[in-house]
C-alpha cells in the first residue's frame, strides 16, 4: 500500500525532535546535538517528538501543555526525567542518558509505523475568546476594530514608539519558558513594535543553571586548579554553543561542543577565535547593543561584569591563583560583541591556567568561596537571577539583535545541586600524566 | 513559442505543487484551537498579529523605488553601450554619479538603520 | 487582439481606476486608483506603438516616462504620508482631509 | 519542431528542476557531515526520507491565516524558481524560453520572490513569522538593486538582454575572470534569492523558523523543496552570465552547465553553512553602503572592457 | 498583424484577470492582499505587452511593479487600521458618484476605440525593441533621459527629507530628546513617553 510505504521511509529519517527543556534539561540537549540520529528542530511544527527533558514546575504545565498540544500529529512524546503531564500516563519516561537517543528514534519509527498512536490532545478545542462566526460575515469582529474575530481581539495600538515618531501597533505577547531561543525557563511579557523591543517584562525567571560539581567541592576544600579551570571552559564553551546555534553558525557550535567535549588542559581556542573573527560573527552578527553600565554589570558579576569593564574575581584572591600569573581579563565596551570577546577570552585564560596548574598540580588555596562561571559565589551567597536587568536592556534593540544579548548574558541563579555528573559528560579529569 | 514553454512549465510546476499539498490539506480536519495558536515557546499572544507593522526602513523602500527607476534607463543603455562606445561611458558616468550622490546623502540621514 | 480589443481593456482599467481614485477614503488607496490608470494608461501606449505607430521608439519612450512618474507619484506620496502621519498622529483619512481645508 | 522547441525543453527544465533540488539536499548534507554535522543514515535516501516524513505529517493551520496566499506562496515561489531555470540555456539550441530580455526577466523573478516569500510569512498570521517576512522584504529590497547592475554588466560585452547572446560573448574569456567582481557580489545575490546561510533572515533560528516556523507537513515540504529549487535556478543563471554557460571543450553543452552550477552550487552551499547570520540593520547598510558601490565599480569596470 | 489564435486567447484570459484583479483591488478587506491583486493585474498587463513583442516593457513591468507594490503593501499595512482585513470594512465615500465618473470614463474612452479611426502600422519585422530604446534614449531623447536623472535624484532627495526621522527637518526634534538610556543606545523617546514606560515596568515588576 502507498501509505504504508511512504511511512515505512518516513520511518527512516533522523528524528525532528523539539526539545521542551525544564530544570538541569540544557544537558541532555547537547548530548543530543552531537547525536547523529536527532535531529532539533526550533519550532514544535518541525518535529515528530517532543522530547521534555528535566523537571518543569507545576506553574509552567500550563505552558507545556500549550505546547505539548501545537506539535502537528502524528507525534510522540518522551519524558527524560520529569513526571508526564496528567492526560498522559502511558507516556514514556526515560531517565538513563545512554537510552534516551535510541529511545527517540524508536518513538518516531513507532508513531511512523502505526505501533503507537499520536498523543492525544490535552487542551479542550475551543478558541481563545468564546467566539462563533458572528456577523454576515462570520469573522465575529464588531465594527472595524471591534470584536474578536476569529478568537482574538485586534492588534491595538498601546504604547507610543520608542525610535522614531511614527505611532503604530504594537504586539504584546508572553514568550517562553519552551522558546529555544530563551534561557530554559525563562517566561517574559514582550510588546513589540514592528520588530523592535518596545517593553520587555521577565515574568518567570530562568531556572537555576546545575553547575559542574567541582565547583561545589572548591567551597569544602581544596580541588584541582586544573579540573576547576576545565569545568570553567566548558561551561563557556557551551554558552557559545547556544550563541552559535543562534546565529545560524550550527557547524562551528557542534566543533565547539566537541571541544568542550573533549576538554583537555592542551586545548586550544585561538583557531576557533580566528575562525569566528574571519566569518564576521563579531562585527556583522553581534552588535554593539545592550551594553550594560556599572550597575547593572556588578549586579550580574561574572564574566558579563569582566566584559564590561569591571576587573572582579574572586580568583585574584586566591593565593595559588596568584602564583600562576592570574589576573583577570576584561573588555571595556559591556555590550554583546565584548561579552562574546570576554567568553573567548576567558576560556583562553582557563586553558592557559589549567596547563600551567597541571603541570605543577596546583590546588586552589581559598575554601568556602569561589568564582563559578556565572560569578562570585561568596560566602553562602550563590550567584543570583539577574533577569529582570533584561527589562532595563531590551527595550528599544530589535528583535534578533535582543535575543542575542540574552543569549550573550548569563542571568539565571546557580542551582543548590551540581549538574548530575550522569548526565554531563564523563567528568573529564586530567589525564594522568599532568598529574604526575 | 517562447512564452508558450513557460506558459507550460509554470503550469506543470504549479500542478505538480498542488499535486504535493493537496491531497493530505484536503483530507484533513481543521487541527484545534490549542495548536492553531501561534508558537511562542508555550506562551499566548494577546491579540492577532497582523497589525499597523512598523516597518524601520521605510525610508530605504522609497529610496529604493526612485532608485528603481533609473535601473529602467540602464538595461536599453547596457545594449547600445558598445555601439556608442564613449558617449554612453559618459552618459553611465553621470548616472552612477546621480546615484551615488542619492546614496550618500541616504547614508549621511542615517536612511539605512532601522527608523 | 486587436488595437480596438486592447484599447477596451486600458478603458476599462482606468475606468476601474478613477472608481477606486474617486471612491476610497484612504490616501493609499487612492494611490492605488491612481496606479491602475496608469496601467491603462501605459497600456494604451504599448498598443499604439506596437499596432499603430510602426514601432516609432517614442512610443516605448512615452511609456517609460508613465512608470517614472508612478514611481515618483508613489516614492513622494508615502514620503508624504509619513511626514503627515508623524506631524499628527492621527489616522491618515482625517489628517490629510485637514490639509485640504 | 513541437518536439524540438517545446517538448524537450519543458522536460529539461522540470528534470533539472526535480534532481537538481534532490542534489541541492543531498549536497548540503554532506557539506555539513564534512563540516562535522553529520547525521545517521545515507545522506541519499535521507532527503527522501524526510520528504516522506513531511507527507505524513499533517498540514498545520494558524488561527486567522489568509488561506490562499498562505497555501500558494510556496508553490508560486517554486514556479517563480522554475521560471528562473526556463531562462537559461542549456546549449546554443536547446533553451526553453530565450527572450530577448531574459537578463531583465530575471531580475523581475528576483524581485517577485521578494514578495513571495514576504507573502508566505504574512499570511500566517503570527507574530515570529511576520517579523521574518518583513526581515526579508528589507533584504530582498537591498539585493535587488546589486544583482540589477551585475546583471547589466554582463550584458555589456554582449550587447544583450539575451542568456544565450552573453553566453555567446563569453567564448573568449569567461566573464568570470573578465569582470573579477561579478561573481562573488552575484553569489550574495544568489544567498539572498534563497534566504540561504548568511542571509537567512526570513526564517532564521531566532524566529524559530520564521516564515516557515507556524508550517507543517506538506506545504512545509512545498516550501523547502521552493527553496531548493531557487538554488538550482539561481546556480544556471550564474553558471550561465558568469561561467560561460554551455562553453567548453570535449564535453557536451549542457553537462558543462550541470557541472558549473554543481561548482555554483558548492560555493553557495558552503557559504550558508561556514558564515552567521548577519543582523538585518547590518545586512541593509552594508548591501547599500559597501555592496552596491562595489556593483558600480564591477560595472564601471565592464564598461572599460568592453569598450577596450 | 498575424498571430495565431493561441496569441488570442492568451490576451482574451490576461484581459480578463488584469480586470478581475484590477476591479478586487478595490473590494478586498485586506490590504495585503489589495497591493498584490494590483500586482497581479500589472504583470498581466505585462504578459500583454509581451505578446504584443514590447519585450523589454513587459518585462520590466515585471520587476519594476513588483518592488513598487511590495513597497505599496508595506505602506498599505503600515498606515491602515485593520490592515488585514479581519474585520470586513468598506472605507469609500461619495461611492456612487466615483462608479458613475469610472463607468462615464469607460463609457468615453471606450467609444473613442470602438469608433476613432486609428491607422494600421503594425512593427516592422525587424525591429529590436530594446535596443531601438537604446539608440532614441542615448540619441534624440538624450534630455529626457538626463532629467530623468536630476527628476529621480531630487525625488530621492526630497523622499529622504520627508520621511527620514533623522532627516534635516527632524533634527530639530532631535535636540529635545533625551539621550540614549544606555550608551550608544537610542534615544530614550519624547520625555512623556520615557515616564510612561517607567510606569509600565514598575507595574511589571511588583
Amino acid at each position: 500500500m502507498a501509505v504504508s510505504w511512504l511511512r515505512r521511509l518516513a520511518a527512516r529519517a533522523p528524528v525532528p525532535v523539539f526539545p521542551a527543556l525544564g530544570v538541569h534539561g540544557d544537558a541532555m540537549l547537547r548530548e543530543l546535538a552531537l547525536d547523529p540520529g536527532v535531529e532539533l528542530v526550533g519550532s514544535p511544527r518541525h518535529a515528530s517528538v517532543l522530547l521534555v527533558a528535566g523537571g518543569v514546575p507545576p506553574d509552567q504545565h500550563a505552558a507545556l501543555r500549550r505546547v505539548h498540544d501545537q506539535v502537528p500529529r502524528p507525534f510522540a512524546t518522551l519524558w527524560w526525567r520529569s513526571e508526564p503531564l496528567d492526560g498522559l500516563e502511558n507516556a514514556t519516561r526515560i531517565d538513563a542518558p545512554s537510552a534516551l537517543s535510541d529511545a527517540l528514534i524508536a518513538a518516531h519509527r513507532d508513531v511512523m509505523l502505526g505501533r503507537r498512536g499520536s498523543s492525544p490532545r490535552l487542551l479542550p478545542d475551543e478558541p481563545p475568546n468564546p467566539w462563533e462566526g458572528l456577523g454576515d460575515d462570520g469573522h465575529g469582529g464588531e465594527g472595524m476594530m471591534g470584536g474578536v474575530p476569529y478568537g482574538r481581539p485586534m492588534a491595538m495600538n498601546m504604547h507610543d514608539d520608542l525610535r522614531d515618531g511614527l505611532t503604530l501597533d504594537s504586539l504584546t505577547f508572553r514568550l517562553g519558558p519552551f522558546f529555544p531561543a530563551l534561557p530554559p525557563g525563562m517566561q517574559a511579557e514582550v510588546t513589540l513594535q514592528g520588530d523592535l523591543v518596545q517593553t520587555w517584562a521577565v515574568q518567570h525567571a530562568p531556572y537555576p543553571l546545575g553547575l559542574d560539581a567541582v565547583f561545589f567541592d572548591a567551597r569544602q576544600q581544596p580541588v584541582s586548579i586544573a579540573e576547576l579551570e576545565l569545568a570553567r571552559a566548558r561551561y563557556h564553551l557551551y554558552r557559545l554553543f547556544h550563541g552559535l546555534w543562534l546565529a545560524g553558525l550550527e557547524s562551528v557550535g557542534l566543533h565547539v561542543l566537541r571541544l568542550a567535549r573533549s576538554l583537555t588542559p592542551d586545548s586550544r581556542v585561538d583557531g576557533l577565535r580566528r575562525r569566528l573573527a574571519r566569518c564576521g560573527f563579531f562585527d556583522l552578527t553581534m552588535t554593539a547593543s545592550a551594553a550594560l553600565d556599572d550597575e547593572q554589570a556588578r549586579q550580574i558579576g561574572g564574566p558579563a561584569a569582566r566584559a564590561a569593564g569591571l576587573a572582579d574575581d574572586l580568583r585574584s584572591e586566591d593565593a595559588n591563583y596568584r602564583r600562576l600569573g592570574f589576573t583577570p581579563v576584561c573588555q571595556q565596551e559591556g555590550n554583546t560583541r565584548a561579552r562574546w570577546w570576554q567568553a573567548l577570552a576567558e576560556i583562553d585564560q582557563s586553558l592557559a591556567l589549567a596547563r600551567q596548574a597541571a603541570a605543577r598540580d596546583v590546588q586552589t588555596s581559598e575554601v568556602g568561596s569561589v568564582e563559578t562561571p556565572r560569578g562570585p559565589w561568596r560566602e553562602g551567597q550563590r550567584p543570583q537571577d539577574a533577569s529582570h536587568l533584561l527589562d532595563e536592556l531590551l527595550p528599544g534593540l530589535e528583535w534578533g539583535e535582543a535575543l542575542a544579548a540574552i543569549a550573550s548574558l548569563d542571568l539565571a541563579a546557580v542551582s543548590e545541586w551540581p549538574l548530575d555528573a550522569s548526565v554531563a559528560e564523563p567528568r573529564t579529569t586530567p589525564p594522568e600524566e599532568y598529574r604526575a | 513559442m517562447e512564452l508558450l514553454t513557460l506558459f507550460i512549465i509554470m503550469l506543470v510546476i504549479l500542478c505538480a505543487g498542488l499535486a504535493v499539498q493537496w491531497p493530505t490539506v484536503r483530507r484533513q480536519s481543521l487541527p484545534t484551537y490549542p495548536q492553531r495558536a501561534p508558537f511562542l515557546g508555550g506562551g499566548l499572544p494577546d491579540t492577532h498579529a497582523w497589525n499597523r507593522y512598523h516597518v524601520r526602513y521605510y525610508p530605504m523602500t522609497l529610496l529604493l523605488i526612485a532608485f528603481e527607476m533609473e535601473m529602467m534607463f540602464m538595461y536599453p543603455w547596457a545594449v547600445v553601450f558598445v555601439e556608442k562606445g564613449m558617449m554612453a561611458m559618459m552618459e553611465m558616468g553621470m548616472f552612477l554619479a546621480i546615484l551615488s550622490v542619492g546614496i550618500v546623502y541616504a547614508w549621511r540621514e542615517g536612511v539605512f538603520r532601522w527608523q | 487582439m486587436t488595437l480596438m480589443m486592447l484599447l477596451l481593456l486600458a478603458a476599462a482599467l482606468i475606468g476601474i481606476g478613477l472608481y477606486g481614485a474617486l471612491s476610497q477614503q484612504s490616501f493609499v488607496m487612492l494611490m492605488m486608483g491612481l496606479e491602475l490608470i496608469l496601467n491603462g494608461v501605459m497600456l494604451a501606449a504599448v498598443a499604439f506603438w506596437a499596432l499603430s505607430g510602426a514601432g516609432a521608439p517614442p512610443g516605448q519612450l512615452l511609456t517609460i516616462v508613465v512608470m517614472a512618474v508612478m514611481a515618483i507619484e508613489m516614492a513622494m506620496g508615502f514620503a508624504l504620508v509619513v511626514a503627515v502621519y508623524r506631524g499628527k498622529q492621527a489616522d491618515m483619512t482625517e489628517a490629510l482631509s485637514e490639509l485640504k481645508h | 519542431m513541437i518536439w524540438e522547441q517545446l517538448v524537450l525543453p519543458t522536460l529539461t527544465v522540470l528534470l533539472a528542476l526535480g534532481i537538481g533540488a534532490y542534489a541541492v539536499a543531498v549536497l548540503d548534507r554532506l557539506i555539513a557531515g564534512a563540516l562535522g554535522l553529520s547525521r545517521a543514515g545515507s545522506a541519499w535516501l535521507a532527503p527522501l526520507a524526510r520528504g516522506a516524513w513531511l507527507l505524513t505529517q499533517s498540514a498545520n493551520v494558524t488561527e486567522a491565516p489568509d488561506w490562499q496566499a498562505w497555501r500558494l506562496a510556496p508553490l508560486l515561489y517554486l514556479m517563480l524558481a522554475a521560471v528562473g531555470l526556463a531562462l537559461v540555456p542549456w546549449s546554443a539550441s536547446l533553451v526553453a524560453t530565450d527572450l530577448a530580455t531574459s537578463v531583465v526577466l530575471w531580475g523581475s523573478v528576483e524581485a517577485l520572490a521578494t514578495v513571495v516569500i514576504f507573502l508566505h510569512g504574512w499570511s500566517a498570521n503570527a507574530p515570529l513569522a511576520l517579523i521574518g517576512a518583513y526581515r526579508y522584504v528589507a533584504l530582498g529590497l537591498s539585493y535587488i538593486l546589486i544583482s540589477m547592475f551585475v546583471l547589466i554588466g554582463v550584458a555589456l560585452p554582449a550587447e544583450s538582454l539575451q542568456f544565450t547572446q552573453v553566453v555567446a560573448s563569453q567564448a573568449e574569456l569567461w566573464n568570470v575572470i573578465r569582470q573579477p567582481l561579478g561573481l562573488p557580489l552575484f553569489l550574495i545575490v544568489g544567498l539572498g534569492v534563497s534566504f540561504w546561510g548568511p542571509l537567512n533572515l526570513a526564517d532564521s533560528t531566532d524566529l524559530a523558523g520564521g516564515t516557515a516556523s507556524e508550517v507543517s507537513g506538506p506545504p512545509r515540504l512545498a516550501w523547502n523543496l521552493a527553496r531548493a529549487a531557487m538554488l538550482v535556478a539561481f546556480s544556471g543563471v550564474a553558471a550561465t552570465v558568469f561561467l560561460g554557460g554551455w562553453l567548453g571543450p570535449w564535453l557536451p553543452g549542457p553537462l558543462w552547465l550541470v557541472l558549473k552550477m554543481f561548482a555554483v552550487l558548492l560555493a553557495l552551499l558552503l557559504a550558508g553553512r561556514l558564515l552567521p547570520r548577519l543582523s538585518p540593520e547590518r545586512c541593509v547598510t552594508l548591501m547599500w553602503v559597501v555592496l552596491l558601490p562595489l556593483s558600480f565599480v564591477d560595472l564601471v569596470w565592464a564598461g572599460l572592457e568592453a569598450l577596450l | 498583424m498575424n498571430h495565431g489564435i493561441g496569441v488570442d486567447i492568451a490576451f482574451f484570459l490576461l484581459a480578463v484577470l488584469a480586470i478581475y484583479s484590477g476591479w478586487r483591488v478595490f473590494c478586498t478587506d485586506s490590504m495585503v492582499r489589495a497591493s498584490f491583486f494590483l500586482l497581479v493585474s500589472f504583470i498581466a498587463v505585462g504578459a500583454i505587452m509581451l505578446l504584443l513583442t514590447a519585450v523589454y516593457l513587459g518585462v520590466a513591468m515585471f520587476f519594476m511593479m513588483a518592488v513598487e507594490m511590495m513597497v505599496m503593501a508595506l505602506f498599505m499595512v503600515m498606515f491602515m487600521m485593520n490592515p488585514a482585513g479581519l474585520n470586513p470594512m468598506k472605507m469609500v465615500h461619495q461611492e456612487r458618484v466615483a462608479m458613475a465618473v469610472g463607468a462615464v470614463g469607460f463609457m468615453v474612452l471606450g467609444a473613442m476605440a470602438l469608433f476613432a479611426e486609428f491607422p494600421e502600422r503594425p512593427l516592422p519585422a525587424d525591429l529590436e525593441p530594446v535596443a531601438a530604446l537604446g539608440r532614441e534614449l542615448l540619441g534624440e531623447s538624450m534630455l529626457i533621459f538626463e532629467s530623468a536623472g536630476i527628476v529621480l535624484l531630487t525625488t530621492m532627495i526630497g523622499v529622504v527629507v520627508l520621511s527620514s526621522h533623522r532627516g534635516r527637518y527632524g533634527g530639530a526634534e532631535t535636540g529635545s530628546v533625551p539621550p540614549g538610556l544606555m550608551p550608544g543606545g537610542e534615544p530614550a523617546g519624547q520625555p512623556a513617553q520615557g515616564e510612561d514606560s517607567e510606569g509600565g515596568h514598575q507595574h511589571h515588576h511588583h
